[in-house]
């Protein structure tokens, strides 16, 4: 389909209905069934506009593009100052949104049958984290994508907080404080940029940027990438920040990760995509990108193996692994990029199997620490299966999809020049492998020892996990295997994003 | 010639320096409060000064009074003295 | 002389030497990879800056292997810094703006 | 001597403020006080952003319906600065508010505002 529709339909609509969703939910506080069929229907709705949506642009401000001659247009393909703020539905966007929208039905399908208590927000809070990603991975102006990570560190706070415990509260505390700094630094970063270009849109910025001489403001577009690398840092939970991500992550409820980690990788690609376009040609600036990414990775990975409880290892491993899409970002060559998006969508389809196994433990009621829980494998072997699946993908083993573009991140890497980032890889790889094995063996594998499992073993031959979760796990499951045998399942999608990313970075 | 409105302008940018500090060190929280109200009035005045009215209305509405009140509420549920 | 994986004791041996001498856990193994992964990053970390110059990468390479060998239990070190202690991520925030003033006022 | 217009003022102030409140915000020790210093961080913020569209004797960017539009670049100051204010006021509140329930929640199940003992980093 050519993209040639402005003030596209269903722009609006994927940032409405979530939002819309959140207020009809809140008001069936009670009814647990009526949310339950609210919310899945709402969700089925998006991924169907997902699906079917034509490419093209909203402009925010309506008024066409202005031509170098001084005439109106509103066509994309000639060259024309946008001066608006605009949202894109391109071919990446699509993919993104379509893989969240298929896990926002899992999330939803599950959360409304495992939650107890204070349903009705619980579900607005997540529908409003799937409007704040998808709005950031659409954005194509400044000033959007300043608004959707403020909205979005404030809604992963309340997320958190809602999941009760103590510990949840203390993280969803620290995660706001800092989103003062970030959003302040942010809001200054936007100044200086609107301050050298004149220009909100991003386009805009970078066609002024190459058109007028900017030689002695090198000091300034330094400030201001410092500034959007640290709410980069921030959305995404990279390296300095990370124990702030990892707790969010860890305090949860694992499904509720599931939304949150997918919020935070969309980011991660939408902001390191519009810094590689504005700041790409500035010296050590994809240097420090890379820099951050690789030790992100490192210390992630290093930390997985020190936790005794699945959730935490799951959590530091998807800090570790959201290095990993970032390195491919940094890199900024072609193949770089796609590896980096498609290591994206991955871990995020691989994650989800692990944690919804996490989920399933926890539910079990016994907590999900590797010393309390043990000889799960004899009472659901299936969540077995997946958890063996899930570690597999996740250690980018072959037939499924980690290993694609785990293969790609690594080409891309030697191809530029940076065997060491290619070890990089490899290592983490591997140490996600034994820090996932070593809970596996003793949640599943390991022999029923404790006596007070014994009376628990013989309450019931299996647990009464949802079946609803079974689904979810073995739709994952086939789409795992589905891109790791066909990766250009996915990688079509990505390839005219990359490209323009780097030949041609004013178009969105 | 003294302007007038430089006179005001230096006042009042004294005025939040001070009170933020102020507002920091005071061992009273409700005090910390008030002060923290009171700097966002001189800040809603520089907002005028600044050619951006609208912004001095939010402003003088929201510093002034949603945001300390907001405070006073916490204290209220909490603690008013800090403690050493 | 002693069987082949005789220096695998040894490195066993002395790395178990460090912790609270509790039975060999899960937990325990845990460390003990955790600390020569560690290790091993650092390494690579310290082989980039061959990209400046040759030389320098490996005499910081060797540098690294030495310092591990004086302050060994770095992974205890490794997990503090990365505790979510709110004053030290926000140390370390502040340690990043130090970074971006000086690259900006050295005027690169 | 530099002539000290009302812009440089306001950034001077500006720049206070942002180091009181990231002062504050790292040093004291009552999470209250934290949540004030935030406040103030981000008026701060504010304060410099609108300073950055400010024009010497120039007009509040209205364009009456009855003035020429021909010279409104030059004499009216910058619209974009306050934008993002507006927004940042309401996202202040919002913040604010959530960093006071988390407290109120905390301070019951730890029955003291010190953030050493509250935010002390997580022994998993």
């Amino acid at each position: 389909m050519t993209e040639t529709v402005t003030n596209l339909w269903s722009i609006p609509l994927l940032l409405i209905i979530p939002i819309l969703t959140a207020i009809v939910v809140n008001f069936l506080y009670g009814k647990v069934k009526a949310i339950r069929v609210v919310a899945i229907l709402s969700s089925l709705a998006l991924f169907a506009i997902a699906v079917i949506s034509p490419y093209g642009y909203h402009w925010f401000t309506g008024q066409p593009a202005v031509l170098l001659n001084g005439g109106y247009t509103y066509s994309v393909q000639i060259f024309a100052w946008r001066l608006s703020l605009e949202l894109y539905f391109g071919y990446m966007q699509q993919i993104m949104i379509a893989v969240m929208s298929l896990l926002l039905i899992f999330v939803v399908a599950i959360s409304t049958k495992v939650m107890s208590k204070n349903m009705g927000t619980y579900i607005g809070l997540i529908f409003l984290i799937y409007m704040s990603s998808a709005a950031i991975i659409m954005v194509n102006d400044f000033y959007h994508l300043w608004i959707a990570v403020e909205i979005g560190s404030l809604l992963v706070a309340g997320l958190v907080a809602a999941s009760g415990e103590s510990i949840s509260q203390k993280a969803a505390l620290k995660y706001t404080f800092f989103s003062a700094i970030s959003g302040a630094g942010l809001a200054i970063a936007l100044a200086l940029i609107l301050g050298i270009t004149g220009y909100p849109n991003v386009s805009d910025a970078i066609v002024s940027m190459h058109i007028n001489n900017i030689q002695g403001m090198q000091g300034i577009l330094y400030v201001a990438f410092g500034f959007l690398v640290l709410s980069w840092i921030y959305a995404g939970g990279l390296a300095p920040i990370h124990p702030l991500k990892s707790d969010v992550y860890g305090a949860s409820f694992p499904h509720a990760t599931v939304m949150l980690q997918t919020q935070s990788k969309l980011m991660l690609v939408a902001i390191g995509l519009i810094i590689l376009r504005v700041f790409g040609t500035l010296p050590f600036a994809k240097e420090v990108m890379l820099g951050i990414s690789v030790i992100t990775m490192m210390v992630g990975v290093v930390m997985a193996l020190l936790q005794t409880d699945f959730r935490w290892t799951l959590a530091y491993l998807i800090i570790s692994h959201s290095g990993l899409v970032t390195v491919g970002i940094s890199l900024g060559t072609i193949s770089g990029i796609i590896g980096g998006m498609f290591q994206a969508i991955n871990d995020v389809l691989y994650m989800s199997i692990l944690l919804l196994c996490c989920e399933a433990i926890y539910y079990y009621g016994k907590g999900t620490s590797i010393k309390s829980v043990s000889g799960m494998a004899k009472k659901a072997p299936w969540l077995a299966f997946a958890a063996v699946v899930g570690a597999f993908a996740a250690s980018g083993i072959p037939p499924f999809n980690g290993f694609q573009s785990e293969i790609i991140l690594i080409q891309a890497s030697l191809a530029s020049g940076l065997p060491e980032v290619a070890v990089v890889i490899l290592m983490v790889s591997v140490t996600t492998f034994i820090a996932l094995f070593k809970s596996i063996y003793c949640i599943f594998l390991k022999a029923d020892s404790t006596p007070e499992t014994e009376q628990a073993q013989s309450r019931q031959g299996s647990i009464p996990v949802p079946k609803v979760l079974y689904l979810s796990l073995g739709v994952l499951i086939v789409l795992v295997v589905l891109i790791g045998v066909y990766p250009q399942l996915a990688t079509d999608f990505l390839n005219d994003a990359a490209i323009k990313v780097v030949s041609m970075p004013w178009v969105p | 010639m003294i302007d007038a409105f430089m006179v005001i302008s230096y006042v009042m940018v004294v005025g939040i320096t001070v009170g933020a500090v102020a507002a920091l060190l005071q061992k009273d929280l409700l005090r910390a409060a008030f002060i923290t109200g009171a700097e966002s009035v001189a800040l809603a005045f520089l907002f005028h000064a600044l050619l951006a009215p609208d912004l001095g209305l939010t402003q003088a509405i929201v510093g002034t009074v949603l945001l300390p009140g907001i405070i006073i509420i916490a204290i209220f549920k909490t603690r008013r003295h800090e403690e050493e | 002389m002693g069987s082949i994986d005789s220096l695998y004791d040894k490195v066993k041996r002395y790395l178990l030497g460090f912790n609270r001498g509790k039975a060999y856990s899960s937990s325990m193994s845990g460390y003990m990879s955790g600390e020569l992964q560690t290790l091993v990053f650092i390494m690579v970390l310290a082989a980039f800056f061959r990209l400046f110059t040759i030389p320098l990468g490996i005499v910081l390479v060797i540098g690294v292997v030495a310092a591990f060998l004086y302050f060994t239990p770095i992974i205890v070190a490794m997990e503090r810094e990365n505790s979510s202690d709110l004053n030290r991520v926000l140390f370390w925030v502040v340690i990043y703006f130090a970074v971006i003033m000086a690259i900006t006022l050295w005027g690169l | 001597m530099i002539e000290l217009t009302l812009q440089l003022l306001s950034f001077i102030a500006a720049g206070l403020l942002v180091v009181i409140g990231l002062g504050g915000m790292l040093f004291l020790d009552n999470l209250i006080k934290k949540i004030i210093a935030f406040t103030l961080l981000s008026d701060g913020v504010n304060l410099a952003l609108v300073s950055l569209g400010y024009v010497e004797g120039g007009i509040v960017p209205i364009l009456e319906p009855g003035s020429s539009y021909l010279n409104f670049p030059n004499e009216a100051a910058l619209i974009f600065g306050p934008g993002i204010v507006l927004t940042n006021i309401v996202i202040g509140v919002s913040t604010t508010a959530i960093l006071i329930a988390l407290t109120m929640v905390l301070y019951r199940r730890y029955g003291t505002l010190k953030a050493s003992k509250v935010l002390k980093g997580e022994r998993k």
